[in-house]
């Protein structure tokens, strides 16, 4: 095992989260994506600890990372309450009055 | 004391602004009363004026602003900015008596105009490029507002454009200032005219003074850079157009012999030919144009394309140094700030006059007027007077400004005698609209036409009579203007 | 535990932040006990940390205590500036925006949210360590997506909706570009380490990183490619969260990008893409503007043209001394010109398109004249204080070796000329007023006079 | 939460791993592809549910190949966290949204085909850039104690990277408060009354 | 009295004596102007003789005088020989015409005779300049004076036109003292020369060094062709004819058009220095007096015949100018001035009284006053060039050194004074054959009130001058002839023994005159003399002039609209900028019509501006519609769609990332 091989599966989360982000219509959906994504970065900030950086900090920057999926999920989830409170839909594409 | 002079009608300006309830007829005389204190202010300056050594400037005030940029609150005058201060003052002087008359919102007017005259003045006196600039913008904005709220016509769209032209143009200045400043770590215009920066840069330098160049082409205006003037006078009201061309056209050209010149020396005298040539052009054009003109207040304003062309034509021939004397030269740029002058009276008399034909009749159409002299033998006579100091007659201001500057440029560069066609137009297209006004078949609009009243003449009169003056006395307005083009013509041929 | 030795010293200096979120704390808890008509005690709280929190950056401007907590926070002018600045410009927002939040449901909340967002936005500009930089990048985005939304109508929604998956986006973007830069300089995160430690790290993936950050702050800046929320939250949310949204978080975003950019080794010249970035977003923002009709979305859109401007002297960190002064002082004039529009805005309620501003001279002639004022300060007209950011910005990229980009700014201000004037132009005549509302909105009318006054007075004063 | 968190980490710190490099590496890939795949799988079921319970299986992956990576803390944070995460989106599904996640057959895909694209680039270009790197790397020997490895990261948030946690707990506090802000259906002048005495309900203001 | 204060007065007496009655003849109340205009005459007649007075001053003390003005230019004033002449010629010709004038000038009296006076304040300083700046100034006043004087009438259009054509067709003609005051500069004359020290002086410029010296020679031999109305100048002296009989009688015989033979006198040096330039002049001369003397002969109209007789006798100051003969152009100069404005004033005392200046409807007009009569033809005899008359020895004194310079240039002058006999001939025929029968007599009365209303009466104040000049045309005759002109020589400061005219000439002269004089008679009693249509209409010159103008004119409406197009095309590129699609849709409209109207009127020169706006109208409606569509593009990529958005921030990441990456990596 390599550092390449690790960061190539990193890149295809990413990608595969990129995937559901940008083909996905409903919010929580596409929060999938996103969070898909961030399960690259995961990956990949643990494979550099492994293979480059003795230093702390890429954990410290796994542990915010941790603390951003959560807090942006929950973001996500009030959001799409909303939405749906307001305008009775739960993809993007239904809101898209705001628009040139 | 200078500061005073310029701040003191910004200081009417709030005032009036603010003041809701002043009743109309107080606000016009706090104009005329500020305006007159002003003539007197600039006329103290022009009596304590004594000519400053090289490369300094008399009454000078700097008071340290944005130090980091090496540019401060610098202010002074010498000969080629008093004349212009001066100038200002007194047309300013003459649009507020003439606009005692006016009953379109005089409060607010009075503000802006008192408004406007700061710029002008400040504008005159800045000795940095940054000051120099903030005045500028301002007239523009100002100006916008005067042809936007109290013009006729069509002035939403002409102050737009004018807007529009002369702001692109001023961005053009500025990036030149940020060039100058770039290359010299200052935006004082006395250490920059000391010490030009960009000499021997040639690229770098010729691209610092083409966007000198065309913010101050904009504003002066030249072919073809022109377009806008035309209608901003024509929908513009009297007392606009009287300051628009009077006062505002003589920053472009002022900038010519304050900045381009005196700091991008070297630049200068490479593209001086570009610059004469596009002042023999603006001179013919602008002639040519005027004379198929059917509406009084356009055809002035091509008037002031030929005549700011002579200015431009002169300062010029000012930069080619090889094989012509100093003197000529010198003459030439003497001859430019004389014109300006000449012109700034004489053309805000001539729009004044036509705004009385507004104010009659509403309309400037010549061909709706005819045989005035007998209705109205005052205005009459002084239209006349006007054309002529206009056309360049001898005994008036505009003879001397054109001698010099014809003089000294065929001496220089002896092709710029092409622009002779230009004084030879004038003379023809004044003539036709004396003709179309004044004398011949009373037309429709000259029937109930009365002759001009007392604010009227007093406005008018005291301009024509100043440009009788220059142009019968010339001395002490050239011995103040000519160590200063002396001066000038030193610096570009360094 | 080098870092506790001097914990004391270190919160001391950060006290402004501390006040700001003390200042949310007490606004939050307090504001569940306070009654609907009581909440003006929460605003006053509010005001009182804003203020406090401006005068102890004064103080820390005075003598910048340099470098704090082990190095990952720089307390020096820039984050000064960025305090004194993000704290008024919030004060200057809650002043515009009191009759619109008064007696509101979640008045206390509304507080507590932009002293939050402010906090993130003042900690983002100190960062002066990637790992900080994100959690200040959450700071500052998590409450902006509650106040977009907090009107609940259904375009507010749809803003919310938008701001939140592009934050979140570029979130990750910006944790992606953090990871890779970590990763290839050996986990060094400080910036005072960073150019030292990517020096010797391979060029193409500094370069992908550093443009994974830079793109992912764009988001906080709301520049080109995290614009496209701008304008729709501009005009979906409720005008007080539209004036901060398009103005708080960018200053400490563009100090942040500011800090990035300088801390990135030679070899990688991200200046390059910030240009073409600040080109991108100057650029579209005024073209997109000049069809706009909607007097918040045109100002959203200008916005993101703002950005662009502001970019400029980024995109020439390190190859001039006026870069810093430069940004700093466009960001504190186009802080309160552009607060001084949407003062105006709300000060009249339900006037939506420009074509209601006509004769807006005649019936208020003061908001009018605050509006002049704004808007021919966001053109970049004298003698508004974003005449001289402008020039010092232009001369900067000059200075820099880059007068391309003062070309470039020169050639979008007049294509901006179109929609300021467009706005100005009736709204100054002397035609008969459109009169939508009677009603002028005291406090936000005295936001917009006091925004266009200092507007003018940040050239003559602070530029000394 | 706080009990079964403090039992599963510490089972798996006690738990020693072979150290075999290939073993590792295997396992690591091996874990890796399993998130990867399981993650395409998200978007190709037809339920939200399934979608979920895939991706938690993702996340689990991942988080196990970073136990595996010695960083055990970090790892298990990471599936733990996920589960609940998980969790909440499915009760938030059927709770508030109203959707049956098990009987609801979706497909609510737009230009999947620009997606597709866009993904499979971003893909080629990252594996490109990857392999086209030269990676530095660690002048050190890889950790061996994953104790000393989650010491370090303590020592780290409570030395040189203080302040980072002291930014994430306003973070925390604020996503809270935009959370209740945004998802609050009624607000306390509406369920207690604008003087907040529960007595009078006045309706309020919006 | 000082001489250099009485040269002042000269010039500054007149001048504003000028100023204020002509201000007060304008713009002063109804009962102001009534007052005005009873005062105007003892007023202007007073300061004429008072002028006359102080120019007999000057003549005799020869001052001189300099007001500072241009910077190393100053007004210079002075009286030399050729002043000491000409000035106090000029002054009485002044005061007779006045004199005249009180009589016959009716309405407008103030203003009359207000610019009557500016105007001789222009001729004394034109006459008595010593630098450039002074001539320029006088030259340029004298012109615009004659345009209002020409055009006094000004409630018809014609007489309004014709001072319009005097004044640009000698402006045309002054822009030649612009560029000589230019050369002068250019040949470093600025500050003082070697002989005056004073800056630009005229005596200075037959020094300078010869690439200027040339331009200089040619810009005021332009000049003085243009006011000498010489050829190709000539067609506004017969539009001048418009004006009162008394500004025909002053501007147009004694002082403007003499002014311009009088300047080349006064640098006949510097036309010598070139050589190519006095040549130049002689032709010119030589040939305007033949060829206008033809058109003389053809006029119908006794004003217009004295017009073209004016050119045609100036033709022999310029020759004289030209061939060095300045003593003998100087005789013929005050001569021509003593006789034409006898001429002129008889004209215009017949024009008040019978209301016609057409010979046909003067037919016997000389016996009816009989002082006027006598007066005409002692005029008519003295312009013939008969013995014993005025302008017999003058011309001769100028043929005389024509010949020694050239034969060829004798033979036309010589030809040119059997023209001037012809004509002043056919005049004496006309109006001394009384009509005989009553038929006769109806086609001459039917003429009369064909102009204006006659008066029938010529007053005696009107006749007084008549007298004067008529003893002046014979007594005159004396300058040319041998014993005087040497005199004459000596004033003007020339070599006496080459002046005047040597017998043979005289006698030749005298015969020829004679002899054309008795041909005409009978030729016109016959009812055979010939009147060719080209020189009834003074060679074509107005034709030719009237082309130009036309051809200006249509310069100036094509430059106009070239010019809106210009300015459309920027108005088009603003509201481009502004973007607003109906506004750029009407700007576009706007724009294609004026493209279209401009394309369909590209020709000539006016067609390659136009052609060159048509393309900068479409560079700028390229430019306006492409910020449109560019404008339109932004907003189009902000769909609303969020999926859009991140499609569009993924590409810019990429392309943004990849980028730099290659750049980095490539460096």
């Amino acid at each position: 095992m390599t550092l390449e091989v690790v960061l190539v599966l990193a890149a295809a989360l990413f990608s595969v989260g990129l995937y559901g982000a940008l083909s996905q219509q409903v919010v929580v959906m596409v929060m999938m994506g996103l969070e898909l994504m961030l399960n690259g970065v995961v990956l990949a900030a643990a494979g550099f600890w492994w293979f480059t950086a003795p230093d702390p900090s890429l954990q410290v920057l796994l542990v915010v990372v941790l603390a951003a999926m959560t807090v942006e999920m929950a973001m996500g989830f009030a959001v799409a309450l909303l939405l749906h409170r307001t305008s009775g839909a739960d993809m993007t594409d239904m809101a898209a009055e705001l628009k040139q | 004391m200078l500061s005073l002079v310029i701040f003191l009608p910004l200081v009417a300006a709030v005032v009036l602004a603010v003041a809701r309830g002043l009743p109309d007829a107080v606000a016009r005389w706090a104009w005329v009363g500020v305006a007159l204190v002003e003539v007197l202010l600039v006329g103290v300056l022009w009596a304590r004026y004594e000519t400053p050594a090289a490369g300094t400037l008399a009454f000078d005030e700097q008071v340290e602003w944005i130090p980091g940029l090496g540019a401060s609150y610098h202010l002074g005058l010498d000969g080629l900015s008093l004349p212009l201060m001066a100038l200002t003052a007194v047309v300013f002087a003459a649009c507020a008596v003439y606009a005692l008359r006016e009953s379109t919102r005089p409060r607010s007017q009075a503000a802006l105009f008192c408004f406007l005259q700061t710029t002008c003045l400040g504008l005159f006196a800045a000795a940095d490029l940054i000051v120099f600039f903030l005045f500028f913008d301002l007239s523009i904005v100002g100006m916008y507002f005067a042809i936007a709220g109290w013009g006729h016509g069509n002035a939403q769209k002409s102050a737009l454009q004018f807007f529009l032209y002369t702001f692109l143009g001023s961005l053009g200045l500025l990036l030149g200032f940020i060039g100058l400043y770039v290359a010299s770590g200052t935006f004082d215009m006395v250490a920059l005219a000391a010490d030009p920066p960009l000499v021997g840069t040639g690229v770098t330098g010729g691209l610092v003074l083409a966007a000198v160049l065309v913010g101050l082409a904009v504003k002066t205006p030249t072919v073809p850079f022109h377009t806008w003037l035309p209608p901003a006078h024509t929908d513009a009201p009297a007392v606009g157009s009287a300051v628009l061309a009077g006062v505002l056209l003589k920053m472009g050209t002022y900038g010519f012999v304050r900045i381009a010149m005196p700091m991008l020396p070297d630049a200068w005298r490479s593209f001086a030919w570009v610059v004469i040539a596009v002042g023999v052009v603006s001179v013919v054009w602008g002639a040519l144009v005027a004379l198929a003109q059917t509406d009084l207040k356009r055809m002035v304003a091509y008037t002031s394309v030929n005549h700011m062309g002579y200015v431009v034509v002169a300062v010029g021939a000012a930069g080619v140094v090889g094989g012509s004397a100093e003197e000529a030269r010198a003459l030439a740029v003497t001859g430019a700030v004389t014109q300006m002058v000449s012109h700034g009276l004489i053309t805000g008399a001539l729009f004044l006059l036509a705004g009385v034909l507004h104010r009659r009749t509403g309309t400037y159409e010549m061909s709706r007027f005819g045989g005035l002299a007998g209705r109205a033998p005052r205005y009459a006579a002084l239209f006349a007077v006007a054309a002529f100091a206009s056309l360049g007659l001898p005994g008036f201001s505009g003879f001397v400004a054109e001698v010099q500057v014809f003089a000294g440029s065929i001496a220089a560069v002896p092709w710029t005698a092409v622009a002779l066609v230009g004084i030879l137009l004038t003379a023809a297209l004044f003539l036709r609209a004396l003709q179309r006004l004044l004398t011949g078949e009373r037309g429709p609009a000259s029937a109930a036409f009365a002759d001009v009243r007392g604010s009227e003449l007093v406005a008018v009169a005291p301009l024509l009579v100043l440009a009788t003056l220059i142009g019968v006395l010339p001395r002490p307005l050239l011995e103040v203007v000519e160590p200063a083009s002396r001066a000038v013509v030193a610096l570009v041929a360094r | 535990m080098a870092g506790s030795m001097s914990m004391g010293s270190d919160v001391v200096a950060v006290l402004p932040e501390v006040l700001l979120l003390v200042g949310a704390l007490v606004a939050l808890v307090g504001g569940s006990f306070t009654p609907r008509e009581q909440q003006w005690r929460v605003r006053l709280v509010t005001v009182a940390a804003l203020v406090a929190s401006a005068v102890a950056a004064g103080f820390g401007l005075a003598s910048p205590a340099g470098p704090v907590f082990s190095g990952t926070y720089d307390v020096d002018t820039a984050t000064g500036v960025v305090r004194l600045v993000v704290a008024s410009s919030t004060l200057l927002v809650i002043g515009l925006g009191v009759e619109e939040v008064a007696g509101h449901r979640q008045e206390s909340e509304t507080y507590a949210l932009l002293l939050l967002s402010s906090t993130g936005a003042v900690v983002l500009g100190g960062a002066a360590d990637l790992l900080v930089l994100v959690v200040a990048f959450l700071l500052g985005s998590i409450p902006l997506y509650a106040l977009v939304g907090q009107a609940r109508t259904g375009a507010a929604a749809e803003g919310a909706m938008k701001t939140y998956l592009l934050g979140a986006l570029l979130g990750i973007v910006l944790m992606a570009g953090v990871t890779v830069l970590l990763g290839v300089g050996g986990g060094e995160a400080g910036y005072a380490g960073l150019t030292a430690a990517l020096a010797g790290a391979p060029a193409g993936a500094v370069a992908a990183g550093a443009v994974a950050v830079l793109v992912g702050l764009m988001f906080k800046a709301g520049g080109v490619p995290g614009h496209f929320w701008v304008p729709d939250a501009a005009q979906g949310a409720s005008v007080t969260a539209a004036a901060f949204l398009t103005t708080v978080p960018k200053v400490g975003a563009l100090v942040a990008v500011f800090r990035l950019v300088e801390a990135m080794p030679a070899a990688v010249d991200v200046q390059l893409v910030v240009a073409v970035l600040a080109v991108a977003s100057m650029t579209l923002g005024n073209l997109a503007a000049l069809g706009q009709t909607a007097v918040r979305r045109l100002l959203g859109w200008s916005t993101v043209s703002q950005v662009g401007y502001l970019l400029l002297p980024v995109a020439v960190v390190g190859r001039t001394d006026l870069a810093e002064p430069a940004l700093l002082f466009y960001l504190a004039a186009y802080a309160v010109t552009n607060l001084t529009a949407f003062a105006v805005v709300a000060a009249l309620p339900g006037r939506e398109s420009l074509e209601d501003y006509r004769g807006l001279g005649r019936a208020h002639p003061c908001l009018a004249g605050a509006l002049l004022v704004s808007l021919l300060g966001l053109l970049g007209t004298p003698p508004t204080s974003v005449f001289l950011g402008k020039l010092l910005v232009a001369t900067a990229a000059w200075d820099g070796g880059a007068g391309w980009l003062a070309v470039v700014l020169v050639v979008n201000t007049v294509a901006s000329l179109g929609y300021y004037l467009r706005w100005c132009a009736p709204a100054l005549t002397f035609a008969t007023p459109v009169d939508r509302s009677p009603t002028v909105r005291r406090w936000a009318f005295q936001a917009a006079t006091l925004g266009g006054v200092s507007s003018i007075l940040i050239l003559i004063v602070v530029s000394r | 939460m706080s009990l079964a968190f403090n039992e599963l980490s510490s089972v798996v710190l006690e738990t020693p791993l072979p150290d075999l490099s290939v073993l590792r590496g295997v396992a690591v890939t091996a874990l890796g592809v399993v998130a990867v795949v399981t993650g395409a799988l998200v978007f190709r079921v037809d339920s939200m549910a399934r979608a979920t319970y895939l991706l938690a299986a993702s996340f689990v992956a991942v988080g196990a190949a970073v136990v595996a990576l010695h960083l055990d803390y970090v790892g298990v944070v990471v599936v733990l966290m996920m589960l609940m995460e998980m969790a909440v989106m499915g009760v938030f599904m059927v709770m508030l949204m109203g959707m049956n996640p098990a009987l609801m057959p979706m497909s609510m895909v737009h230009s999947g085909r620009r997606a597709l694209a866009a993904a499979g680039t971003s893909f080629v270009v990252l594996t490109v850039g990857i392999l086209l790197v030269d990676w530095p790397t660690r002048p050190d020997a890889p950790p061996s104690d994953p104790g000393a490895t989650t010491y370090s990261l303590g020592d780290a948030l409570m030395g040189d990277h203080m302040l980072v946690m002291m930014v994430v707990s306003p973070v925390m506090l604020a996503t809270i408060v935009a959370g209740v802000v945004l998802a609050q259906a009624h607000g306390r002048y509406e369920r207690l009354g604008d003087d907040l005495r529960g007595t009078s309900r006045q309706g309020g203001r919006r | 009295m000082t001489p250099p204060l009485a040269l002042l007065l000269l010039v500054l007496g007149p001048a504003v004596v000028g100023v204020v009655l002509a201000l007060a003849g304008t713009t002063a109340g109804p009962r102001g102007r009534a007052v005005a205009d009873r005062a105007a005459f003892p007023v202007a007649v007073a300061t004429a003789a008072a002028a006359l007075g102080l120019a007999a001053l000057v003549a005799a003390g020869r001052p001189s005088a300099q007001a500072p003005f241009l910077a190393g230019a100053p007004l210079g004033l002075g009286v030399d020989g050729l002043s000491a002449v000409v000035v106090p010629a000029v002054a009485a010709v002044v005061l007779l015409v006045l004199v005249f004038a009180w009589a016959d000038v009716r309405e407008g009296r103030a203003r009359f005779a207000g610019l009557m006076l500016l105007f001789t304040a222009a001729v004394s300083l034109t006459a008595t300049a010593t630098t450039l700046p002074a001539l320029l100034l006088a030259w340029e006043v004298m012109g615009a004076a004659s345009y209002a004087l020409v055009g006094f009438w000004w409630r018809e259009d014609r007489r309004v036109s014709a001072g319009t054509t005097a004044f640009v067709t000698t402006r045309a003609g002054d822009l030649g003292l612009y560029v000589a005051l230019a050369g002068a500069v250019g040949g470093g004359l600025l500050g003082g020369g070697s002989s005056t020290g004073m800056g630009l002086a005229l005596a200075d410029l037959a020094a300078l060094p010869p690439g200027w010296r040339d331009v200089v020679a040619a810009g005021v031999l332009v000049a003085a062709l243009g006011k000498a109305a010489q050829l190709p100048f000539s067609w506004w002296l017969s539009r001048a004819m418009e004006g009162p009989s008394p500004v025909s009688a002053l501007l147009h015989s004694a002082a403007m058009v003499a002014m311009g033979g009088y300047l080349l006198l006064r640098v006949e040096p510097l036309l010598a220095a070139t050589g190519w330039a006095a040549t130049a002049a002689a032709w010119v001369g030589a040939l305007t007096a033949v060829a206008l003397g033809v058109v003389a002969l053809a006029q119908r109209d006794l004003k217009q015949l004295l017009a073209a007789s004016t050119s045609a006798q100036l033709g022999f100051v310029v020759l004289a100018a030209g061939v060095g003969a300045v003593t003998g152009g100087t005789a013929q100069l005050v001569a021509h001035a003593a006789v034409k404005a006898l001429l002129f004033l008889v004209a215009g005392a017949w024009l008040t009284a019978l209301g016609t200046k057409q010979l046909a409807g003067l037919r016997g007009a000389a016996g009816i006053w009989p002082v006027v009569g006598g007066a005409a033809a002692m005029g008519a005899l003295a312009l013939a060039g008969v013995p014993p008359f005025a302008l017999w020895t003058t011309k001769d004194a100028v043929l005389h050194v024509a010949l020694e310079t050239s034969p060829a240039l004798y033979a036309v002058g010589l030809l040119g004074a059997a023209l001037s006999a012809a004509y002043a001939g056919k005049v004496l025929v006309v109006v001394f054959r009384r009509a005989k029968g009553g038929e006769e007599v109806e086609d001459v009365v039917e003429h009369w009130d064909g102009e204006e209303q006659g008066t029938r009466e010529v007053p005696r104040l009107a006749q007084a001058p008549l007298v004067v000049l008529a003893v002046a045309a014979l007594g005159l005759a004396v300058l040319g002839l041998p014993p005087e002109v040497r005199l004459l020589a000596g004033v003007l400061g020339q070599d006496p023994a080459a002046a005047g005219a040597g017998a043979v000439e005289l006698v030749v002269s005298g015969v020829v005159a004679v002899a054309a004089l008795a041909a005409v008679v009978v030729l016109v009693r016959a009812e055979r003399l010939p009147e060719p249509a080209w020189a009834r209409a003074w060679l074509g010159l107005g034709a030719a002039t009237d082309a130009v103008v036309r051809w200006v004119l249509a310069l100036a409406e094509r430059a106009a609209r070239a010019d809106d197009a210009l300015g459309r095309g920027a108005v088009g590129l603003a509201r481009g900028v502004v973007g607003t699609a109906g506004a750029a849709g009407s700007a576009d409209d706007r724009l294609d019509a004026g493209v279209r109207g401009l394309a369909g009127r590209a020709d000539g020169l006016a067609g390659v501006a136009t052609r060159a706006d048509d393309g900068v109208d479409r560079t700028v409606h390229g430019v306006a519609a492409g910020t449109k569509r560019l404008g339109g593009l932004a907003r189009r990529a902000q769909t609303g769609q969020l999926h859009d958005y991140y499609a569009q921030l993924v590409v810019v990441l990429g392309a943004a990332a990849v980028g730099l990456v290659l750049y980095v990596s490539l460096r």
